[in-house]
């Protein structure tokens, strides 16, 4: 009865209306876009009234946020990160660095298209997008969910050599958990 | 021939068999060792009944030799203990050298423990009492390691402590000429009061020495950790129980006779715990997975102490219950040490970590030990450590409740340092090669972590020879209103269910299990403890995050001020100045004949000068 | 037969209830604190969200078998207490196992989860799941001092160790112990706050140094457990309280409205608190409260 | 009658005379014939023991000179036990020393002479009736010993056989002067008489004797502090000498003391004396001897200390403290000999006797280590080897006598003693062998010496009242004051009619 078509479907949206309104965050910090997250969160804007909130380890979080540019040595580390995400999870690309390199285009030493490394979902324009912008990303990420189509992470799964690929060419000394999920 | 003279017959024939046959060859000799344990447990339980007694004389003095329920009870600690232990010997000894002289001193101290539950006169209880400690004290040495402090610590104080005893055993004697401990107890309200309270507190001495009660404990620490583990579960588990064993005859049979005996048992009261919080604390402190079972045995055997010393029913039966749950569950403790010791070589909490893959029976089996030994239901040892809180609300100590609490909430600090510390944690490559410990060592320490499961949803099957033994020392009989085979009560009535409460524990423990491992099953991955949420970072194979150095640091910090100066120090500081003493004493003899010539003047003119003082 | 099915019955009756009062606590207590720091928060719902997000994750991993079990050892512990502990007054509803376990054994239940989750901590390897352990075991014995010398206060008072006594008693005399026996009710509360582990007491969880602590590994389905045996334990120990201290209750509202009350201490204290070192805390809990205990346990005995 | 107890002077002397001549004809005679004496007098000595416990005390009158004038010998229970187990400590010594000095014969002819000498004076001191014949046996004794103690002619062995026979002779001279004043006042020389004419003397001549009496014996029997010579010449002198000083001279000299104190005067107050004496050299000499770092100092302490117990004991007077007395002396009497014998094996080549040179023997003299082991446990009075009876009489005859501050000393003081004997056990048995010291092995005439010694301690531990019946009635012949009188003069009063 739970495998017919229809009933599957209506449990997706029981499931994606819960998992829309309860995002949790973990703020890959390392750029200058960190520092839009503490108004965002705070009296001013106060996130939380979406369901959004912190996460203490990616054990525990559905969202990743990259907040501006990597530098190829942090990319390591926030793929890991991603990969230890569980399922469904998702990736906000956060300020213009994180498209194309932004300000740092023509750096040695940081990566220009985030997406070429990890599924990103939504990403928020801007140098640097102010905390309405972020507001405006995660209720673009809530609808995508809700839709059922912020799927990055099947997408990942999928072309996960392609990825790999990308991410070894960056990433010299390569030494990682198998990922298979 | 008596049927109790043909039981020391056939251990002390049997240890000098073992010996002997050590010299012929490795495998006879354990099958003599074996056969030994096996045949006086067999002997005992068959052919010792209770009550039988023989008399005979020696060296012109009236011995008596004889069983009654109370001793039976504590025989069943010594021997099922014992016979478990050797079982675990075997396999752990193998390959050690002096092997005969082990298992020699091992059964002779079985001898001597039956000996002294067995002997009804104060010689042959004094006689069998030495044999018993010089036999454990040739077992603390084995090792070999630091020999003089440990072996003379552990030498000195039982012996200060057995010399206790004679002086009273021999004060009764002159008093009350005969050696019968009956006859002693008959006539101890006779006593003149200075003997009353002496004697008493006399033996006292030796059987806290014996029970490591403050403080009176230094010895236990190093004799503990330094035994063979096969004999520190032993030694810890039964061994320490004749201490007990000695009080409770006290407490009982003398104390209460006392025209004020309150104070006293108040004072050993809270000696048991003030014993059971510091050596709980001292236990947390502990790096050394021997010495931290060493002093958590401190530790129980404090509780016990308080039990016996509060003396109402339902303490003395949480104690008498308590001697075997500690028994049990220490024995188990030491041997996964043991276990643990043989594989991996290293007992060292910083040094060993995540074996719980590797030695899966062994973590069982301590993990069931450590859980009775927290006293946390449905296990064993809670339904002691209920009885005796019970037992000190009942019985209006309040305060002491506070105490005895305070140290069994501490003891989960080392309950879980001992799991953590050996079986969880990161899997290191250096252990991979750690394989579980031969069966011979597991199935004693399971049987005996499986008895704490037991007792813990029926402990009835111990309260009963409990309360028969109890009955045996003059107490009314208390199944049925105190305790029936899986229910608890209180002097107020107040009453816990064992059957249902863990039926209800298990039955939720597993309704969520199964809604955990079922959920999702298929998505559910095992990743090895090297791939955790380190802040992204991937930890290489060598290095290892297992965090267990100063592991309980804050909570040291916070119970500081109590663990400056340990007991130890003061008698080393008292036995410098005596040293100092002797010291001079030595320079006496100087060597030098003319001093000497003059030494037999100055003599020969004090004997002149007093002669009419000292002759007349 | 009878009897077990309503035993199941009724633990599963009390179980939903304490849960989704639970969870609805914790809910209100994330709007009230956004109020405080004046911002809306989210809706009282909210966590009904979250747990049923973490209950659909669609992978989740572990580190080992003790790992695995590590959140049902937290929910029996819950559950146990939840059903120990009278919910309403004179039985008026599921007598779960009042009549089977007493003060003590409680006492001894409520630590049987937090030591079993312990172990599932240690199973990760994660050293901060072991610091938070450490930390967590060393704040049980801080606070469990004051809390046990309060329950015995009450114990030798009233000559019982059973909660439906002491409920029955209240009902009779028809005074509230913590009026009766003030200290004993202020060191309960004080203890309280290391229990409920909010602020300055959170020194387990501790997002911002030890990334959740003992949970750090704990992801979907077992941080769904997690959370609600939290939320049923949080229930079932407001309960205790009100049953000990406040009189019980006879219906739904007066135990919300008691039990809300009780609630809003530990977090309305935890608001506006920083943060303490373990040791501090472990001293806090080992100066005034236990004093208080102290003096509460005099009174029982000599007043 | 198989014989008399002349034999028991008469034919060690003999033999003494006879072993240098034999040795001209046959070599190893000179090893044999002492041994063949000693059995000879072990087999009489058990024979007349027994015929002592049947009818009293035999008194055997020298040369039909009957008492008070001739000279008597006296084997009453008492002095027989005392001639039996010196005659046997006597016969296990030479069995021990038989491969003594096998190479250098005339070594071993001195040796042999001198030990029967000593054996001799000392069995004579404890037969005789007459005080002047017993100062004789002292001085024979003392000489014997002088020269035994001097034997390997090292330095220091010289230094302390020169201590002994500094403080020696002022003993013999205190022992002369109080035999003189005695014959002054009283004109006789036999013990019995004296006893029987005491009362008749100037109190203050008695007393006056008594303190030289107590002076020149006190030297012999090793009381605080005229023990002076005792450490070194235990230390010095051979293994088997100094066995032999432990397990028979000194209780010769105890036996004197006691016989002059029981029987000789009956002056109140020397039982306190003796207790306080005996509780002195008690603690002094254990208290010296757990300082000491060579293994044969601390055993000649040790033994000191026994010999201080063995005082208090006797000092308690009651019958119940003499057999305590009489246990103890027998179990130092089988237990030091031992200790010295195996302990010599234990430092046989290591220069200076240092303690921590016996470590790791155990692994390589396994029997000779298990015998020291054994004794030190029985000698500290650990059940149920045969120290732990004699300490318990003791314990319980003071308690008898409500002496309960010398029970404390004593316990304190065997708890000293545990302790230093324990820390020799230890170093034998678990500590790493020194490199530059090679064990070695005890020859078998040796083994079976130490061996018959333990199989002793074993037997009187599990089964004390194999010995305790002697015991008894030699404890009962020691307080019988009148008896042993009337037993003595009767015998005279027979010859003369």
């Amino acid at each position: 009865m739970i495998n017919d078509k229809n009933s599957q479907k209506i449990v997706d949206i029981i499931r994606n209306y819960a998992r829309k309104h309860s995002l949790w965050i973990l703020a890959y910090g390392t750029g200058c876009g960190a520092i839009e997250l503490p108004p965002t969160m705070t009296s001013r804007y106060d996130a939380e009234r979406l369901g959004v909130r912190g996460a203490a380890t990616p054990r525990q979080a559905d969202l990743l946020l990259i907040t501006g540019y990597l530098t190829t040595k942090s990319l390591k580390r926030v793929i890991r990160v991603y990969e230890q995400m569980q399922d469904p999870k998702y990736v906000i690309g956060f300020g213009s660095c994180t498209i194309n390199g932004g300000m740092y285009w023509d750096s040695y030493n940081t990566i220009k298209a985030l997406d070429r490394y990890l599924p990103v979902d939504v990403y928020i324009n801007g140098c640097m997008p102010r905390p309405e912008a972020v507001l405006s990303g995660f209720a673009k990420l809530q609808e995508l969910i809700q839709d059922g189509k912020a799927n990055g992470a099947k997408e990942y799964k999928e072309n996960l050599k392609w990825y790999r690929d990308n991410q070894k060419k960056v990433i010299t000394n390569w030494k990682m958990p198998e990922y298979n999920w | 021939m008596n049927m109790i003279f043909i039981l020391f017959a056939v251990l002390l024939g049997g240890a000098l068999l073992t010996f002997f046959s050590n010299k012929v060859s490795g495998l006879l000799r354990d099958i003599f060792f074996l056969l030994t344990v096996l045949a006086a447990g067999v002997f005992f339980y068959l052919f010792i009944k209770k009550g039988d007694t023989v008399s005979f004389s020696l060296a012109g003095l009236n011995l008596q030799w004889g069983l009654n329920a109370f001793g039976w009870y504590f025989s069943l600690i010594v021997l099922g203990l014992s016979t478990l232990a050797a079982f675990y010997a075997l396999a752990y000894m193998r390959g050690k050298e002096r092997l005969g002289y082990f298992y020699f001193n091992f059964l002779v101290s079985i001898l001597s423990m039956l000996g002294i539950l067995m002997s009804r006169d104060l010689v042959s209880f004094f006689v069998f009492w030495e044999i018993m400690t010089w036999s454990s004290y040739f077992i603390v040495i084995y090792n070999g390691k630091n020999v003089q402090r440990n072996g003379i610590n552990y030498i000195i104080f039982s012996t200060i402590g057995a010399y206790a005893m004679l002086t009273a055993i021999v004060l009764v004697y002159t008093n009350t000429d005969s050696l019968i401990i009956s006859d002693m107890i008959t006539s101890y309200p006779q006593f003149t009061p200075v003997l009353q309270i002496f004697v008493p507190i006399l033996f006292l001495m030796a059987f806290s020495v014996k029970a490591a009660m403050m403080p009176l404990h230094v010895w236990a620490p190093d004799a503990y950790s330094n035994s063979p583990m096969a004999y520190s579960s032993v030694f810890s588990g039964a061994l320490s129980k004749m201490g007990i064993y000695g009080m409770i005859i006290v407490f009982v049979t003398m104390i209460s006779y006392l025209p004020d005996s309150t104070w006293f048992k108040e004072i050993f009261a809270w000696l048991g715990a003030i014993t059971a919080i510091m050596g709980t604390l001292w236990a947390v402190s502990q790096d050394d997975a021997r010495k931290l079972l060493a002093y958590s045995s401190i530790a129980q055997l404090g509780y016990i102490i308080t039990g016996v010393a509060i003396g109402t029913e339902l303490a003395m039966l949480s104690a008498l219950f308590l001697a075997v749950l500690h028994g049990l569950f220490k024995g188990a403790l030491f041997m996964a040490v043991g276990a643990i010791e043989r594989q991996t070589g290293t007992v060292n909490f910083t040094e060993v970590t995540g074996l719980i893959r590797k030695m899966p029976w062994t973590f069982i089996a301590s993990l069931l030990a450590i859980i009775a030994l927290a006293g946390i239901p449905p296990l064993g040892g809670f339904v002691g450590k209920w009885m005796l809180y019970e037992s000190l609300i009942n019985s209006n100590h309040y305060i002491l409740v506070i105490a005895i609490f305070f140290a069994s909430t501490a003891a989960f600090l080392y309950c879980y340092k001992f799991l953590f510390g050996f079986f969880l944690g990161q899997e290191e490559k250096e252990w991979e090669h750690v394989k579980e410990a031969p069966a011979l060592m597991v199935v004693p320490m399971m049987i005996l972590a499986i008895g704490t499961v037991v007792l813990g949803t029926f402990p009835g099957i111990i309260l009963k020879p409990a309360d028969i033994a109890m009955q045996s020392l003059g107490y009314a009989p208390t199944e049925g209103h105190l305790w029936s085979m899986s229910v608890l009560f209180n002097e107020w009535g107040d009453q816990v269910l064992l059957k249902p409460l863990v039926y209800a524990i298990a039955g939720i423990f597993l309704f969520f299990l199964i809604l955990l491992t079922v959920k999702g099953w298929k998505t559910m991955r095992y990743v090895t403890t090297k791939d955790i949420s380190s802040s992204g970072e991937v930890p290489l194979e060598d290095e290892n995050l297992t965090f267990s150095i100063n592991f309980f640091q804050p909570f040291m910090r916070a119970a500081g001020p109590v663990m400056k100066k340990r007991m130890i120090t003061y008698y080393r500081e008292f036995g410098k100045a005596i040293d100092i003493l002797f010291d001079f004493t030595r320079r006496i003899y100087n060597g030098n004949g003319q001093t000497y010539a003059i030494y037999v003047m100055i003599f020969l003119v004090i004997l002149l000068l007093l002669k009419n003082n000292l002759f007349g | 037969m009878g009897e077990i099915l309503q035993y199941t019955w009724g633990a599963i009756v009390s179980f939903v209830l304490a849960f989704f009062v639970g969870i609805t606590y914790m809910g209100l207590s994330r709007i009230v604190t956004a109020r405080v720091q004046n911002r809306i928060g989210p809706p009282w719902y909210q966590n009904f969200f979250d747990v049923f997000k973490l209950f659909s994750k669609d992978t989740s991993i572990h580190h080992g078998i003790m790992h695995h079990m590590g959140p049902a050892f937290m929910m029996v512990t819950a559950v146990m207490s939840l059903l120990i502990i009278p919910i309403f007054n004179g039985g008026s509803f599921f007598t779960n196992l009042n009549f089977h376990g007493d003060l003590i054994f409680l006492i001894y239940i409520m630590v049987f989860g937090p030591l079993g989750m312990a172990l599932g901590a240690g199973q990760t390897g994660n050293p901060n799941s072991a610091i938070g352990v450490t930390r967590g075991l060393s704040q049980i014995v801080g606070f469990e001092i004051p809390w046990v010398m309060a329950l015995v206060a009450l114990m030798i008072q009233y000559k019982t160790t059973s909660i439906v006594d002491l409920m029955n008693i209240q009902a009779e005399t028809g005074k509230w112990l913590m009026f009766t026996s003030p200290f004993a009710f202020i060191a309960a509360v004080l203890a309280m706050l290391g229990m409920f582990r909010y602020a300055p007491f959170d020194i387990v969880g501790a997002p911002q140094e030890l990334a959740s602590g003992p949970m750090s590994e704990n992801g979907g389905k077992y941080l769904f457990v997690m959370m609600s045996s939290g939320a049923v334990f949080a229930f079932a120990k407001l309960t205790l309280y009100v049953d000990i201290f406040m009189g019980g209750a006879n219906n739904l509202i007066i135990l919300v409205v008691k039990t809300f009350i009780l609630y809003m201490i530990p977090v309305l204290y935890g608001i506006v608190s920083p943060r303490y070192r373990t040791e501090q805390s472990v001293r806090f809990f080992w100066g005034w409260p236990t004093l208080f205990g102290l003096l509460a346990i005099l009174q029982a005995a000599f007043l | 009658m198989v014989g008399s107890p002349v034999l028991f002077i008469a034919v060690p002397l003999l033999a003494a005379f006879l072993i240098p001549l034999l040795g001209f004809v046959w070599k190893e005679s000179v090893r044999i014939l002492p041994g063949l004496v000693l059995l000879y007098l072990l087999i009489l000595s058990v024979t007349l023991m027994g015929q002592v416990m049947q009818s009293g005390t035999i008194v055997e009158v020298i040369a039909g000179w009957s008492p008070p004038w001739g000279i008597n010998l006296v084997f009453s229970p008492l002095t027989g036990f005392l001639t039996t187990l010196m005659i046997l400590m006597g016969f296990i010594i030479w069995i021990y020393s038989y491969r003594f000095k096998n190479v250098d014969f005339h070594e071993a002819v001195k040796y042999f002479i001198l030990l029967l000498l000593m054996i001799t004076g000392s069995v004579g001191i404890v037969l005789t009736g007459d005080i002047f014949n017993q100062f004789v046996f002292i001085e024979i004794t003392s000489i014997s010993a002088y020269a035994l103690t001097a034997f390997y002619k090292g330095r220091d062995s010289a230094e302390a056989s020169f201590k002994y026979l500094m403080i020696g002779s002022l003993s013999s001279m205190f022992l002369l002067l109080a035999i003189v004043l005695i014959y002054s006042q009283l004109g006789t020389l036999n013990m019995a008489d004296i006893a029987l004419k005491a009362h008749l003397m100037k109190p203050e001549f008695k007393i006056l004797a008594l303190i030289f009496f107590l002076t020149g014996l006190g030297i012999e029997a090793e009381i605080f502090p005229l023990n002076g010579w005792a450490p070194d010449v235990y230390s010095q002198a051979p293994a088997p000498v100094a066995a032999a000083f432990s397990g028979i001279v000194v209780k010769a000299g105890v036996y004197a003391i006691i016989r002059v104190i029981f029987t000789l005067f009956d002056v109140s107050g020397t039982h306190q004396f003796l207790i306080i004496a005996g509780i002195i050299t008690l603690i002094i000499a254990e208290m010296a001897a757990i300082k000491q770092e060579r293994l044969k100092r601390m055993l000649a302490y040790s033994s000191i200390g026994q010999m201080g117990l063995v005082l208090v004991a006797f000092g308690i007077g009651t019958e119940e403290g003499i057999f305590a007395a009489l246990f103890l002396m027998l179990n130092h009497a089988i237990i030091k000999p031992l200790l010295f014998l195996s302990g010599s094996y234990l430092v046989y080549h290591s220069k200076d006797k240092f303690i921590n040179e016996t470590d790791g023997m155990a692994k390589h003299i396994p029997l000779t280590s298990f015998l020291f082991a054994l004794g030190a446990v029985a000698i500290v009075g650990m059940p149920p080897f045969a120290g732990f009876w004699s300490k318990w009489f003791v314990l319980s005859a003071a308690a008898h006598a409500n002496m309960i501050l010398v029970i404390a000393l004593v316990l304190f003081v065997s708890i000293v003693e545990l302790v230093y004997y324990f820390r020799v056990v230890n170093r034998i048995y678990f500590f790493p062998k020194r490199k530059e010291i090679e064990p070695k092995k005890p020859t078998i005439n040796a083994l079976i010496a130490m061996g018959m010694l333990g199989i002793f301690i074993l037997v009187i531990g599990f089964y004390p009242d194999s010995v305790t019946g002697y015991l008894h009635s030699a404890s009962h012949s020691l307080l019988e004051k009148g008896k042993y009188i009337q037993d003595v003069l009767s015998i005279g009063q027979s010859l003369t009619h």
